[in-house]
């Protein structure tokens, strides 16, 4: 399979001498992002993020199971991501490559180590059922900072999905179908975001949001999640040249920067996405179901 | 009424589509040729890898056999003698399903031919050269013996049988697959329904067109849809993507060709 | 095992006796396996790691396309099965190991000089015979030691610690005090993040940090970290000037 | 290698952690060693140098081998890449690391094992960072020294070196990338039969085979009969049965063959158990030596060789050497 | 063959080379033949007939070897108990009756062909596409032809009478347990069309299975099962679905015209007919459990690969499965 094209040296030292004239090949600032767009499936927990020409979905889905024997009163959340050729042709199929560990690692640590999600909520009877909530990334194109988006997108998936309602009684457990009863909102008790900055010369100069160009040629990265209240959920710092301990504290302070802003982002794109389904919503469907039956 | 096709979403792939339909979304890219492993290498075509990725969890058997149909399927009308060892790789990603759970062959059924018509899509955008245009479509049979062409989800989960199947542009047989209770004559009814909207899907095909006196005729939205890129192609709107890799440029050219090619390919 | 909290802000001492900012005991050997090219054995309180280094060599499998212009460092975990508290079996696949293979084999090809070797590949190899904290820095210094010991010319040690706070992440108390080296029960409880770095300056080249913790506490553990890792510096230079004069004397 | 248990011994009192007012000092009184004092040449200082230690900020001094420049640093900082000792080459400062892998260099005699045969060449291991290379053209060909190689030899690559074949052989040149190539285009040279093989591994500074006036001796052994040892600089030693070189008169016609057989010849001469028990002595003795961090050369294995005898004599025979008895013999070794 | 007595001597080379050396013009040569005939001696529509042999192996439920051809399966059934009150999931009430097996995953076919039975399939290597495709399209079969009954994997239990409940109102009867049937086929030998050998060795093994009795034991809240042979009872298949396979040897190809193109169809094609063809046809028939009885009607026309089969050669394929259909079931039948 083909690995991904290393850039020239040429063309690595046009875009360090590029860096080091404060000029982004593409014109943003040094911590700037690119576009960020938001969009929402139809269903209950499909989010599409895109940054610039990195595409990101996630699509949640649920199911009852019986519970892991050793956490009894914990609901099951599993995140899997598998990096296929459609992103880039480098990404083999069925094969584990380290770009794929590392963003699944960092997606473990970011949303599931920091108890973002509440698995306790997700208990239905303790050890005997509980819904096990998964998270698919996938990963569509791939033009660097895959963590920053994919972190995103499975934040604002998370939110965006609506679990089926239940009902106990004794040991028997009701699980209402989406028209039945309205579903429930997922338990977030945070929202973390990972933001990237990499590094260049040291840590002399510092880039948000790289692109796969800026990625390839870049010294080492750290990967920072955060969420909007400034706690830190997560530092990766994996070995490449060292810098400052004093520049990583820079780092996170620029990272709360940029968490609140794609939390603003996905609280807008949620809000507007439930002012479009109240409008033509659950309700006036199932009445349009039920007019349908009638006549 | 055709599927909504939207032309070439990724910036990675060598050519890729969106197409949905009202049952799924699928997002296909094609990579090709590009190179190709040993073990997989053919020494007189290329070799063709299709992935299918389902919407949550990881592919199982279901997804396999999917693959190894589509595969062929495609190997039939693709012209994989002019790219001898490489590899030419399809990946379709199911972004959206069906809203009411469906049984399991149902499913596959009903997804067969979103997979393939957004695989012959993207790789018409992929600029990669087939024998002949064609399209798959979706029928059922109903309890009460109707023939429904392209049903809602409804109707699939109440069907007594339902058939997926693939026409060329020449009315060549390219995909069968039936499932259910059903009898001969059904089957023929059915598979001539299909085929007539296949055909119409392409475009106009010459005498055909004639003989269905009274049958309400499909859009031909995969000739469209194939007229509108080929215009965007020779307006020069295709994008050449700031990296400057050579690909963009190779399938923007390839585009042209195929527009030349259209013609012949629907006669 | 809940930590009592309340008798460290007593006595301000911790389960194990020690005050803040003291490291734990630490140990290291060199040159303990004749068949490797490198090899140490260390121990960080109750974490014992063994570890050897192979290579630079080429690698065997001919069918590698190794013709980069630098080593390749290959790092290989083994945890043992009755390394930690109840036996479980990590296999060699688990994405933490992997995870943690990468970070090791990351940093130090940022400070080993990989471009004196093309083709070839230096395999460190890791064994985990007993946990209890700070799994990712002790081995960092174990596989610091030994490719001392193979003679693979690098920057500098890199030499790796533990820092932890005693606010747990809820708790936005301004009196919460950084702490060094945490131990096993330590790290399950509380706050905490692995720091490696190299030369004598503020270098930080790891810093790995899994648990969630208020941002004004990150800036004292960080400084404590950096101040535990020259400590752990100091020492490592103190094993190998030892086993150097050793060997000096010996000839 | 045979398994020494040892007692088990208390554990280390913990060692002085420095004071914090010496945390940026490290070593610098080790610093103030005195280069100009050290005298130019094979001789090197004892004082240990480690990785990232400043050398010298002086000027004057050329930084080589196990040195390098750190960018932050003043310009004439020379700063250590290893652990080791200082060698002076007149203006040359460079590092001698205590032990690291064998590096090649041109006139080096090695021994190496073939890995892998390719068609006109043989990848050999030489313990090395990369395989080495043997070239056809660069063997004793059967039937005269100085025959041009024909496509019948390529053909026949096996029947000189197979894969896992010993031989011994020396360092004609080195590639770009560090990599040796080989020849054997001497009587000295070439298959290695009638022995054993043992590797100690690293080179350098301390333990190991070391680079000496003579690698290859003959040891009259005491009921053996005669023994020669090879020492490869590598770390790869060869201890076998000596053979007489047959000098005898072949015609013409007959030296191809004679050649081939003697050169080539996969197959061991007879060898007698007391021979074999004698190379086991010595394989035992330079495992000691090697163990002992006491480098392998002529006379310290003759010595060993010698005490391993005498303590034979006081205390008994003892047929493995190790333990105790390991240690004593290198106390001799080091005595003597 | 005939085509030996034709070649001079000196230039001949043994068939075998011939089918190794160009395996297209040699079975091309066949087929073009004035009495075609294929290289393995059968006509262009003849089946190998199959042998098939059941109860073979005694620690399963139910078991089946079947030989066709070169190609032999060997399947084993075997029924584990699933506690109702370990489903996680419980069907809902709106779900078909006969959709039960399918939604509880009752039966769970998995074909190996990593057993050494072609060089194709390394032993020892995780399952191929092929054998993956294979599992699938059984399972499929299994489910669509609705031929197992879920009452048969039902364990039931009738609920003692209490005061609460009416005297005339009949005795609640509720499902304690399911049988759940796990079906292994194992490829002995591949040899070609290994769906319709498995699927036949997957029939035949249902129809020799004889579950235990099995009943609920409200004291020990367990369910139990009597070792008692003549207890048993056995598996009553509703329907027999038959697979019939079809390949397409075709001269077509895009460099030529299609008026030259030239296609013949090969029932139940072997191995090496296989390599060689790029389109099939298989065309499974459902029909009653015994010879003779019930309507047949078509259960799955699967086609791929090619242009040559249409609607008039489907037609012609699907009259010769039915053919098959009675044959194979008259060979079941007879033992």
């Amino acid at each position: 399979m083909p690995r991904e094209a290393d850039p020239s040296n040429n063309e690595r030292e046009f875009v360090l001498s590029a860096l080091r004239e404060n000029v982004r090949l593409d014109g943003r600032a040094f911590d700037q992002f690119r576009d960020v767009d938001l969009a929402f499936g139809e269903e209950y927990g499909a989010a599409d993020v895109r940054i610039g020409k990195t595409r990101v979905m996630v699509k949640i889905s649920a199911e009852v199971v019986t519970p892991y024997a050793d956490r009894k009163f914990d609901g099951i959340f599993t995140i899997s991501t598998e990096l296929s050729p459609i992103a880039s042709p480098a990404f083999e199929v069925g094969r584990q490559d380290q770009t794929e560990i590392l963003l699944s690692r960092l997606l473990e640590k970011t949303i599931r180590r920091s108890g973002a999600l509440d698995t306790e909520s997700l208990c239905i009877i303790a050890g005997q059922k509980c819904f096990h909530i998964r998270a698919d990334v996938h990963v569509l194109d791939y033009d660097g900072n895959i963590a920053d988006a994919s972190c995103l997108a499975l934040v604002a998936a998370l939110m965006h999905f609506r679990r089926p309602d239940v009902e106990v009684h004794g040991e028997d457990v009701t699980v209402f179908g989406l028209r039945e009863r309205e579903p429930i909102k997922l338990q977030m008790q945070h929202q973390p975001f990972c933001i990237t900055t990499s590094y260049f010369d040291g840590g002399e100069v510092m880039l948000h949001d790289a692109s796969l160009l800026e990625e390839q040629c870049r010294e080492g990265e750290v990967i920072i999640s955060i969420n909007r209240f400034g706690e830190v959920c997560q530092i990766s710092k994996y070995g490449g040249p060292p810098i400052d301990g004093l520049s990583i504290l820079t780092c996170t302070n620029m990272a709360l920067e940029k968490a609140k802003m794609l939390d603003k982002v996905v609280k807008a794109k949620l809000e507007e996405d439930e002012k479009k389904r109240d409008k033509g919503g659950l309700m006036a469907e199932l009445r349009a179901d039920n007019e349908r039956e009638q006549g | 009424m055709g599927p909504d096709v939207v032309n070439h979403p990724l910036s990675r792939a060598d050519g890729s589509t969106v197409l949905s339909n009202g049952l799924y979304t699928v997002i296909a890219g094609v990579n090709g040729p590009i190179e190709v492993q040993r073990r997989d290498e053919l020494p007189e075509e290329a070799a063709i890898e299709v992935n299918v990725r389902p919407a949550s969890g990881v592919g199982g058997i279901c997804e396999r056999w999917m693959e190894t149909v589509l595969q062929s399927a495609l190997k039939s009308i693709m012209l994989v003698h002019m790219f001898p060892r490489t590899l030419i790789q399809i990946t379709m990603q199911i972004t959206k399903e069906p809203s009411i759970k469906l049984r399991r062959s149902l499913y596959d059924f009903a997804l067969m031919p979103t997979l393939f018509n957004a695989a012959i899509t993207c790789l018409v955008d992929g600029g990669l050269p087939l024998a002949t245009t064609s399209t798959a479509a979706l029928a059922i049979i109903s309890p009460d013996d109707q023939v429904v062409l392209d049903p809602q989800e409804k109707e699939i989960a109440s069907c007594k049988s339902i058939h997926a199947m693939a026409f060329s542009a020449n009315g060549d047989q390219i995909l069968t697959q039936s499932s259910g209770d059903l009898n001969h004559e059904d089957w023929g009814k059915v598979a001539d329904m299909l085929k007539q909207a296949c055909i119409a899907a392409i475009g106009p095909a010459g005498e055909d067109t004639a003989m269905s006196n009274g049958v309400v005729q499909p859009e031909p939205w995969l000739r469209q849809h194939l007229e509108d890129e080929a215009k965007s192609a020779v307006r020069g709107k295709v994008k050449i993507e700031a990296q400057g890799r050579s690909r963009e440029i190779r399938s923007s050219s390839a585009a042209n060709s195929k527009d030349e090619n259209q013609p012949d390919s629907a006669t | 095992m809940p930590l009592d909290s309340s008798t460290y802000a007593l006595a301000h001492l911790r389960v194990d006796g020690r005050r803040w900012k003291e490291l734990r005991r630490i140990h290291g050997q060199m040159s303990t396996q004749a068949a490797a090219d490198g090899s140490s054995y260390f121990e960080m309180g109750n974490t014992k790691i063994i570890c050897t280094v192979l290579g630079p060599r080429q690698p065997t499998k001919s069918g590698g396309r190794d013709q980069s212009r630098e080593a390749i460092i290959e790092v290989e975990i083994g945890v043992a099965g009755f390394s930690g508290m109840d036996r479980k079996k990590r296999s060699r696949n688990d994405k933490r190991t992997q995870e943690m293979q990468y970070t090791i084999s990351s940093a130090f090809a940022s400070t080993v000089f990989t471009s004196q070797y093309p083709h070839s590949t230096i395999t460190i190899v890791l064994h985990v015979l007993s946990q209890d904290g700070a799994l990712l820095a002790a081995c960092i210094n174990a596989a610091t030691l030994a490719l001392i010991d193979a003679g693979v010319p690098m920057q500098d040690y890199i030499a790796a610690c533990t820092t932890g706070s005693t606010a747990s992440y809820a708790s936005n108390d301004e009196d919460a005090d950084p702490l060094l080296d945490l131990n096993g029960m330590e790290e399950l409880e509380l706050p905490f993040l692995t720091m490696g770095t190299s030369g004598g300056e503020d270098k930080v080249n790891v810093l790995v940090m899994e648990t969630r913790i208020q941002m004004p506490r990150l800036e004292a553990m960080v400084s404590v970290g950096l101040d535990g890792c020259k400590q752990v510096r100091n020492i490592l230079d103190g094993i190998v000037r030892e086993h150097g004069k050793k060997l000096l004397s010996s000839r | 290698m045979a398994i020494t248990i040892l007692a088990p011994a208390p554990a280390e009192a913990p060692r002085r952690t420095y004071h914090e007012t010496d945390l940026d000092t490290y070593g610098e009184d080790e610093d103030e060693m005195e280069i100009d004092d050290l005298p130019s040449g094979h001789r090197r200082s004892t004082q240990v140098i480690t990785p990232g230690q400043i050398v010298t900020d002086d000027p004057q001094w050329m930084r080589g081998h196990g040195t390098f420049a750190a960018s932050d640093d003043a310009s004439s900082a020379i700063r250590s890449t290893l652990a080791g000792t200082l060698q002076k080459t007149n203006k040359l400062l460079s590092v001698v690391p205590l032990r690291a892998r064998y590096t090649p260099e041109i006139g080096d005699l090695v021994i190496g094992r073939i890995v892998e045969v390719q068609s006109r060449r043989w990848k050999v291991d030489v313990a090395a960072p990369l395989l080495a290379n043997l070239l056809l053209s660069s063997i004793n060909l059967p039937g005269g020294a100085l025959r041009r190689r024909t496509s019948v030899d390529e053909l026949n690559i096996r029947s000189f070196f197979g894969e896992g074949e010993l031989l011994v052989a020396e360092v004609q040149s080195l590639f770009q990338d560090g990599s040796a190539s080989l020849h054997t285009r001497s009587l000295k040279y070439g298959k290695l039969r009638n022995g054993h093989f043992m590797a100690v591994s690293g080179m350098g500074g301390g333990a190991g085979v070391v680079r000496s006036k003579r690698q290859i001796f003959t040891l009259q052994t005491a009921r053996g009969g005669e023994v020669d040892v090879i020492l490869g600089v590598n770390g790869y030693i060869w201890i076998a049965k000596h053979v007489e070189e047959k000098r005898e008169e072949v015609g013409l016609n007959r030296l191809e063959e004679t050649a081939s057989q003697s050169m080539y010849s996969s197959q061991n001469d007879e060898i007698s158990s007391e021979t074999r028990r004698e190379i086991a002595r010595l394989a035992g003795c330079i495992r000691v030596l090697a163990e002992g961090s006491v480098k392998v050369e002529e006379d310290n294995l003759r010595r060993a060789y010698e005490a391993s005898l005498e303590l034979d004599e006081i205390e008994g025979e003892v047929r493995y050497l190790g333990g105790e008895r390991g240690r004593n013999i290198v106390d001799m070794v080091l005595g003597g | 063959m005939a085509n030996d007595a034709e070649t001079g001597p000196g230039l001949t080379f043994p068939q075998d080379t011939f089918a190794k050396l160009t395996p297209r013009p040699y079975l091309l040569a066949h087929l073009k033949h004035k009495t075609p005939v294929r290289p393995n001696g059968r006509q262009q529509n003849e089946f190998r007939q199959p042998t098939i042999n059941t109860g073979s192996l005694t620690h399963s439920n139910g078991s089946a070897v079947v030989r066709v051809g070169d190609t032999a399966v060997v399947c084993g059934v075997r029924g584990e108990i699933l506690l109702a009150s370990d489903i996680p999931h419980p069907p809902s009430d709106d779900l078909e009756e006969q959709d039960l097996v399918e939604e509880l995953g009752l039966v769970v076919p998995n074909l190996e062909l990593s057993t050494g039975c072609s060089p194709a399939h390394i032993p020892g290597n995780p399952p191929t596409s092929l054998a993956q495709s294979l599992s699938y399209r059984i399972s499929a079969v299994l489910h669509d032809s609705h031929c197992i009954n879920p009452d048969d994997l039902r364990i039931n239990y009738t609920e003692p009478k209490t005061e609460d409940d009416l005297p005339d109102e009949p005795p609640k009867e509720v499902t304690k347990a399911y049988w759940t049937l796990y079906i292994d086929i194992l490829c002995l030998a591949l040899d070609g069309n290994a769906f319709d050998a498995a699927l036949l060795a997957v029939t035949a093994a249902l129809r020799d299975t004889t579950l235990p009795k099995a009943w609920w034991d409200p004291d020990r809240e367990s369910i139990l099962c009597s070792p008692v042979v003549s207890d048993s009872r056995s598996l009553r298949l509703s329907t027999m679905p038959v697979a019939s396979s079809f390949a397409v040897f075709s001269t077509a190809s895009h460099l030529k015209k299609r008026e030259e193109a030239q296609s013949w169809i090969l029932a139940d094609a072997d191995g090496f007919e296989e390599e060689l063809c790029d389109e099939t046809l298989t065309v499974v028939l459902n029909s009653g459990p015994s010879t003779g009885s019930g309507t047949t009607s078509i259960l799955k026309i699967e086609k791929t690969g090619g242009t040559y089969i249409g609607k008039d050669v489907t037609d012609l394929c699907v009259r010769q499965a039915s053919k098959r259909t009675s044959d194979i079931k008259t060979a079941l039948g007879n033992r």
